[in-house]
């Protein structure tokens, strides 16, 4: 394949001038002449049911333009799982009860923020308190509270997966371990708290709306159905986004109620949480209980795996069955299990709702095989590294019914660390421990569970008579890169530079559909879809330059550096901006339009394609207190082809940051419902002075169904952070320890436990 | 009852009238519209707000705007020398030190504080410094790159100017 | 779920004396004073209070100085910002462990704002400056119109957020006595995130005789364990007129993990808040042994 | 008889195999499919919980059982 001229250089941010100017316009920032500020007022129970609202007081407040409730907004249910109907479980308002604390009630506009927070003090709702529930395995139970009344036992989905023959597999193992591990919740913490602006325009019935979030279509989809309006009538526009890490897939009460607000006043409105309610009221991973059991031969072959699972769905539904999916599927990675099986299932209970954070799924499901597999390889005597080579995860390997593996550079990976670690680390201090720990990630999903009848990514690129381009994605670039990425891709397919592409994103009333930024899917799905719109271009434009140079037809023409020309003599060719010219007029006068589209086909229902890579820690341990200092990284990492190394890079490290956050101390502990640490002074998340340096190698691979063969980047290295570690300690100290996070004061008792055990210092 | 705030914001001298209630923050983004320092938390946990306040780096949710009364503020839309990006934010872009860059602006604020105090910071000086500031995108490492690859090119700049 | 503040009448005297006539014309209940506010103005956002007069001293430029004097000690004006007490070469010099305590309170932005004098008033109890001016020895100067009263530094903070100034008082200034010969100080706290605020702090000052043998005197601070920053005299009482050495400091440790009274919250359980005094206690002593030995 | 098919009481999904229906079964969690068990004098969340909780497939063996004896037959 020929050399490429943009596609795997180090390339700027695209956003870079405006982002580091303060130019870089948010949602946040955005203000519209006449426009009110939306607040909402919030359950403080977590279960009741409404008896009364009185909203007379609130509206005599000078200054309040609208207060609305249930009863005044379309009140369609609505939810990311639209294919099935009784998932759809959310509405704009409470309508009859609340099922957490923080649940929206009411919605007030103001002309001032200050007086729509005061007017919330006039509201009166008088509620009947209602038994709540907050553990899944109470909460399904038959006599246990109903939080939604049409779903009996609380049972929000259930999963099962099963291949080979699993009791076979664990008959034939020599050695079987079972472990149990639990799980906290992780809030996204987005700098950009959840914010949207609604203008509703009467005389056309249209409605605009601008908003922070993941996915511009399925904010479309979720206010079209909340509201019972048609999608097309519909604008989401997206800003540039502070940050969304899966806690911005959903469609939000902030949107939501800043449209029929905006209906019932005639004005734009606007609704921006504080950071209490973002803490509180918006999406976070969920909590889980996991069993896992796995079976081996003496010499570490795995022979079997079991995994039940258990998750703490929160009220609603949204997301959360993914991640029920997604941690069973992860759970048979990045390993080969002959036999597997899966149970999982998720219980409503009166919390908010849990849903998805990076790498969700393969995060929780990653700590305790890599767990697992490192007490596994300790009890038989064989070095971690070997344990993890020998039962690596290879290209074409197919689980069945469930998900194939194309490209697959895991074992280079390991070598890669192994060498890397080998000649760097020589030497451990004492209380210091490596450990390692494998991983793998999806390049988007498979499974159509929003119900779209539309491809999963398009794209619309519009060759101008100056050569110029106007590319059209809705690709959603909430700051991993994606609109740099997508610029490449366009340039690197036409053969022009990147200053020749103006990219017109993420509106969708001017980009053809994209699911958005989920899955770590937009290189993959919306690369795909770019490269095909540009190809239909340069195809017009190999068209025009074949006719000129009056060659034979067997000849291949390239596209490349602004010409095109003859692949075998690239000095017989022509200006790319002369045959744009000649290709309009040959045209009759028309711009060239290319359009391109994209969703896998016969990849199972997971994912088109895996990314690899593995992961050494080396931390070092304070044996008196407990603490845990992680000194250095390397991280070996095949995502295919990369596009952007500086992007890759950038996304690796941001990945290892939260997985770090998830396995050292982020978490939401909850007195009955009521989330005890909403702010950044009591939710710790890692500083600058506690993140180690990071060695990053990518292993090149090839993947066929990725744009110039990239796979994702996004999420992977999330996954083996808080598992190298937490094997780290236990390669260190001997301490097991089987939930996040890694607490000072927990992995001091874990040290005593083991020291307890053992004496004799591993 | 309004007071009267006098001060200078990115060299401009203003005179106006404010509710004391208001934190700089709120002043310097819906009173004078300078959008582009952004606030993150409201507990003062984040520096996401951080602007320079007589050179200093200061985090602007956490001052009362009649404190800056008399002061110098720099915000980030101070930074530009014209349509040309100041060094640190030509670094920034280079090093790939910000991905939603809705912190960005508070980070080259603290940055630009810290390079005035230490032009050459070592990469733990660098850490110690920028501590307070959450980054919930880069995992730090690249911000901490471009800022001492910016004390080198404002250490060349200032070589330069000597020569002349 | 707010965090707007509403409006108050804003004051901003010129002099202390100004600032105390106003500090006397107003209830306590609704007036505040607020000086660098990096507490203050997140407390009153999150409406835990809500003046009606907010008395704005930062202004008051006559509280902002750092003195030293052979004799008299170091004298902190109340509204030095902690910034320059970290910069201050002659604190650097003479009481370096007051540089290296502010070094890693809070973050700089907060450091360049608020005031050493605000912070102490506040009184947090998982605060950095009360333990290590209770290991210094240190004495805090209060006025008010009708005088001034000075207190030492262990007897200032009483309980959470609570102090002995009176509410027509205000905190003037902070003095530490010139350190006895053959003296070392060492102040260190824990948390999980390096900067962030004490799970809990230990901060030690331990003076050997002249032929650096035994202890003379031993002063130890607590942060974070009590519901204010209190001193371990028990502690204090072990080492005190012996020759110090791991066990005795281990010792110690265990004696001021037991004075100490810890409660239980989210970040962390009594239980492992006594384990840290006992293993930070252990670990400064050392430290604070190895600097008087060479002092 | 390897000829008989069961279906599924509370919708159209027929199997030869008592226990892939009760996979197929404790897959559906609308209230039709929770509540036909409760008529039959079973918890459709005693048997998930067992599936959940407890390695094996302890909760299919249950509810192939039932299924195998109050299921329809239909000829194949």
């Amino acid at each position: 394949m020929s050399e490429y001229s943009i596609i795997g250089k180090p390339t700027k941010n695209v956003d870079g001038p405006a982002k580091v100017s303060g130019e870089a316009v948010y949602t946040f920032d955005m203000t519209l002449p006449n426009m009110l500020y939306g607040k909402l007022l919030r359950s403080p129970y977590p279960h009741a049911r409404i008896i009364s609202i009185d909203t007379s007081e609130a509206e005599k407040l000078q200054g309040v333009k609208a207060v609305i409730t249930g009863k005044d907004t379309p009140g369609g249910r609505y939810g990311l799982w639209r294919r099935f109907p009784e998932l759809c479980d959310q509405t704009t308002l409470a309508m009859d009860k609340v099922r957490f604390i923080g649940d929206a009630v009411a919605a007030v506009a103001a002309v001032s923020t200050e007086i729509a927070e005061q007017a919330l003090d006039f509201i009166n709702v008088e509620y009947e308190l209602l038994p709540a529930v907050f553990e899944p395995l109470e909460a399904i139970k038959d006599d246990a509270p109903l939080i939604h009344d049409d779903c009996s036992n609380n049972i929000n989905i259930t999963r099962h997966v099963e291949w080979g023959d699993v009791d076979e597999g664990f008959k034939n193992s020599d050695y079987v371990r079972e472990d149990r591990f639990i799980y906290g919740n992780q809030a996204t913490a987005s700098t950009e708290v959840h914010n949207s602006l609604a203008s509703y325009e009467k005389s056309t019935g249209r409605l605009t709306v601008w908003s922070s979030t993941q996915s511009p279509y399925y904010l479309q989809l979720g206010l079209s159905d909340a509201l019972k309006m048609r999608e097309g009538d519909i604008r989401v526009i997206k800003p540039h986004v502070g940050g969304g890490f899966g806690g911005k897939n959903s469609t939000m009460p902030d949107s939501l109620n800043a449209a029929v607000l905006s209906m019932k006043t005639g004005r734009p409105v606007k609704i921006v949480y504080n950071r209490e309610e973002e803490f509180t009221c918006t999406e976070r991973r969920t909590a889980m209980n996991m069993a896992v059991k796995l079976g081996l031969k003496k010499d570490g072959t795995i022979m079997a795996r079991e995994v039940k699972l258990i998750t703490d769905g929160g009220a609603y539904t949204a997301l959360g069955p993914t991640a029920l999916y997604l941690t069973g599927t992860y759970a048979s990675l990045p390993y080969k299990i002959p036999n597997y099986r899966y149970d999982g299932l998720r219980a409503y209970t009166n919390k908010m709702w849990a849903t998805s954070v990076r790498s969700f799924g393969a995060t929780e499901a990653g700590f305790a095989f890599e767990a697992q597999m490192d007490r596994a390889a300790h009890d038989l005597g064989i070095d971690p590294i070997e344990i993890r080579r020998k039962n690596a995860m290879t290209p074409g390997y197919e689980a069945p019914g469930q998900y194939s593996v194309g490209s697959c550079g895991l074992s280079e990976c390991i070598d890669k660390v192994e060498k890397r670690v080998k000649e760097k680390w020589t030497g451990l201090a004492e209380d210091e421990g490596v450990g390692y720990a494998c991983f793998d990630y999806q390049c988007g999903g498979i499974f159509n569970w929003i119900d779209t009848p539309y491809a999963f990514s398009g794209a619309m690129v519009k060759v101008n008579i100056d050569g110029t381009v106007d590319l059209f994605t809705q690709a959603s670039d909430i700051g991993q890169g994606t609109n740099t990425v997508s610029v490449m891709i366009c340039a690197e397919e036409l053969g022009v530079g990147i200053e020749d592409i103006r990219l017109h994103p993420a509106d969708t009333a001017t980009t053809p559909v994209d699911l958005g930024a989920w899955a770590s899917r937009e290189t993959m799905m919306n690369g795909n879809a770019i490269k095909e719109a540009a190809a239909e271009v340069k195809k017009i434009l190999i068209r025009v330059a074949r006719l000129k140079l009056a060659e034979n037809i067997v000849y291949d023409f390239e596209a490349k550096n602004k010409r095109i020309y003859l692949a075998i003599r690239p000095e017989r060719g022509f200006s790319y901006y002369d045959i744009v010219k000649d290709a309009i007029k040959e045209n009759d006068g028309q711009a060239l339009i290319g359009i391109g589209h994209y969703t896998p086909h016969r990849k199972g229902m997971v994912t088109p394609a895996w990314a690899f890579g593995c992961m050494a820690s080396r931390v070092k341990v304070d044996r008196e207190i407990g603490h845990v200092k992680v000194k250095e990284i390397i991280v070996a990492h095949d995502c295919g082809q990369p596009i952007n190394p500086l992007g890759v890079r950038g996304q690796v490290e941001g990945s290892i940051h939260l997985g770090m956050g998830w396995g050292l101390c982020e978490e939401q502990p909850n007195d009955n419902g009521m989330i005890l640490n909403p702010s950044f002074a009591d939710y710790k998340v890692v500083r600058t002075r506690d993140m180690p340096q990071i060695e990053l190698h990518e292993v090149l691979t090839y993947d066929p169904e990725g744009p110039f063969g990239a796979k994702e980047s996004a999420e992977g290295a999330v996954a083996p952070t808080p598992a190298s570690i937490a094997n780290a300690i236990y390669q260190a100290t001997g301490a097991e320890i089987n939930s996040n996070t890694l607490k000072p004061e927990k992995v001091l008792n874990a040290i005593r436990e083991a020291e307890k055990k053992k004496p004799a210092k591993r | 009852m309004k007071k009267q705030l006098k001060f200078v914001v990115n060299g401009n001298p203003y005179d106006i009238w404010i509710e004391p209630r208001l934190l700089l923050v709120q002043v310097l983004r819906d009173e004078l519209g300078l959008k582009g320092t952004h606030r993150a938390c409201d507990e003062g946990c984040c520096c996401v707000c951080t602007v320079n306040i007589d050179g200093k780096a200061v985090k602007s949710c956490s001052v009362l705007a009649m404190q800056a009364n008399g002061k110098e503020v720099t915000t980030i839309e101070g930074m530009k020398n014209g349509a040309e990006l100041h060094p640190i934010q030509q670094a920034f872009v280079d090093n790939w030190a910000f991905q939603c860059g809705f912190c960005t602006s508070g980070q080259i604020m603290a940055s630009n504080a810290l390079l005035k105090e230490n032009p050459t910071p070592t990469r733990e000086e660098v850490q110690h410094a920028m501590d307070g500031h959450l980054c919930r995108c880069t995992g730090y490492n690249m911000i901490n790159e471009a800022i001492r690859d910016a004390a080198g090119r404002l250490q060349a700049q200032k070589a330069q100017e000597k020569t002349k | 779920m707010k965090n707007i503040i509403f409006d108050f009448e804003y004051l901003a005297p010129k002099t202390l004396e100004e600032a105390l006539t106003l500090l006397s014309q107003y209830d306590e209940d609704e007036r505040k004073v607020i000086a660098g506010g990096q507490s203050l103005l997140i407390i009153m956002r999150q409406k835990l209070i809500t003046p009606k007069y907010l008395i704005d001293i930062k202004g008051l430029t006559d509280l902002d100085y750092i003195k030293f004097d052979k004799k008299e000690g170091l004298k902190i004006g109340a509204l030095t910002i902690h910034r320059a007490v970290e910069k201050s070469p002659v604190i650097q010099k003479e009481f370096s462990v007051l540089s290296e305590m502010e070094q890693n309170l809070s973050n700089v932005e907060t450091r360049n704002w608020g005031t050493i004098g605000g912070d102490i008033a506040h009184s947090d109890p998982c605060g950095d400056p009360i333990p290590v001016l209770i290991a210094l020895n240190a004495r805090l100067k209060m006025t008010g119109l009708n005088g001034e009263r000075i207190v030492d530094a262990e007897d200032f903070a009483v309980d959470f957020y609570e102090t002995v100034l009176q509410h027509d008082e205000l905190l003037t200034e902070i003095q530490v006595p010139i350190l006895p010969p053959n003296t070392g100080v060492k102040f260190t706290k824990y948390n999980q995130i390096e900067g962030d605020l004490a799970l809990a702090s230990v901060a030690m000052s331990i003076t050997l005789d002249e032929n650096k043998k035994t202890c003379s005197d031993v002063r130890i601070g607590l942060g974070g364990v009590a519901p204010a920053p209190m001193r371990a005299k028990k502690a204090e009482d072990i080492l005190k007129g012996k020759k110090i050495t791991d066990a005795l400091l281990v010792e110690a440790g265990q004696a001021a993990s037991e004075e100490a009274s810890p409660t239980t919250d989210i970040q962390a359980s009594e239980e492992y808040r006594r384990e840290l005094v006992k293993v930070l206690v252990k670990r400064v002593g050392s430290e604070a042994l190895a600097r008087a030995e060479k002092a | 008889m390897a000829d008989t098919n069961y279906r599924c009481p509370c919708c159209r999904k027929i199997s030869p195999d008592p226990h892939d229906l009760a996979r197929h079964y404790l897959g559906q969690t609308d209230t039709k499919h929770k509540e036909w068990l409760k008529t039959k004098g079973h918890s459709y969340a005693q048997l998930i919980t067992w599936q959940v909780t407890e390695f094996g497939n302890k909760g299919y063996d249950a509810l192939a059982e039932v299924l195998e004896k109050e299921a329809p037959r239909v000829e194949a």
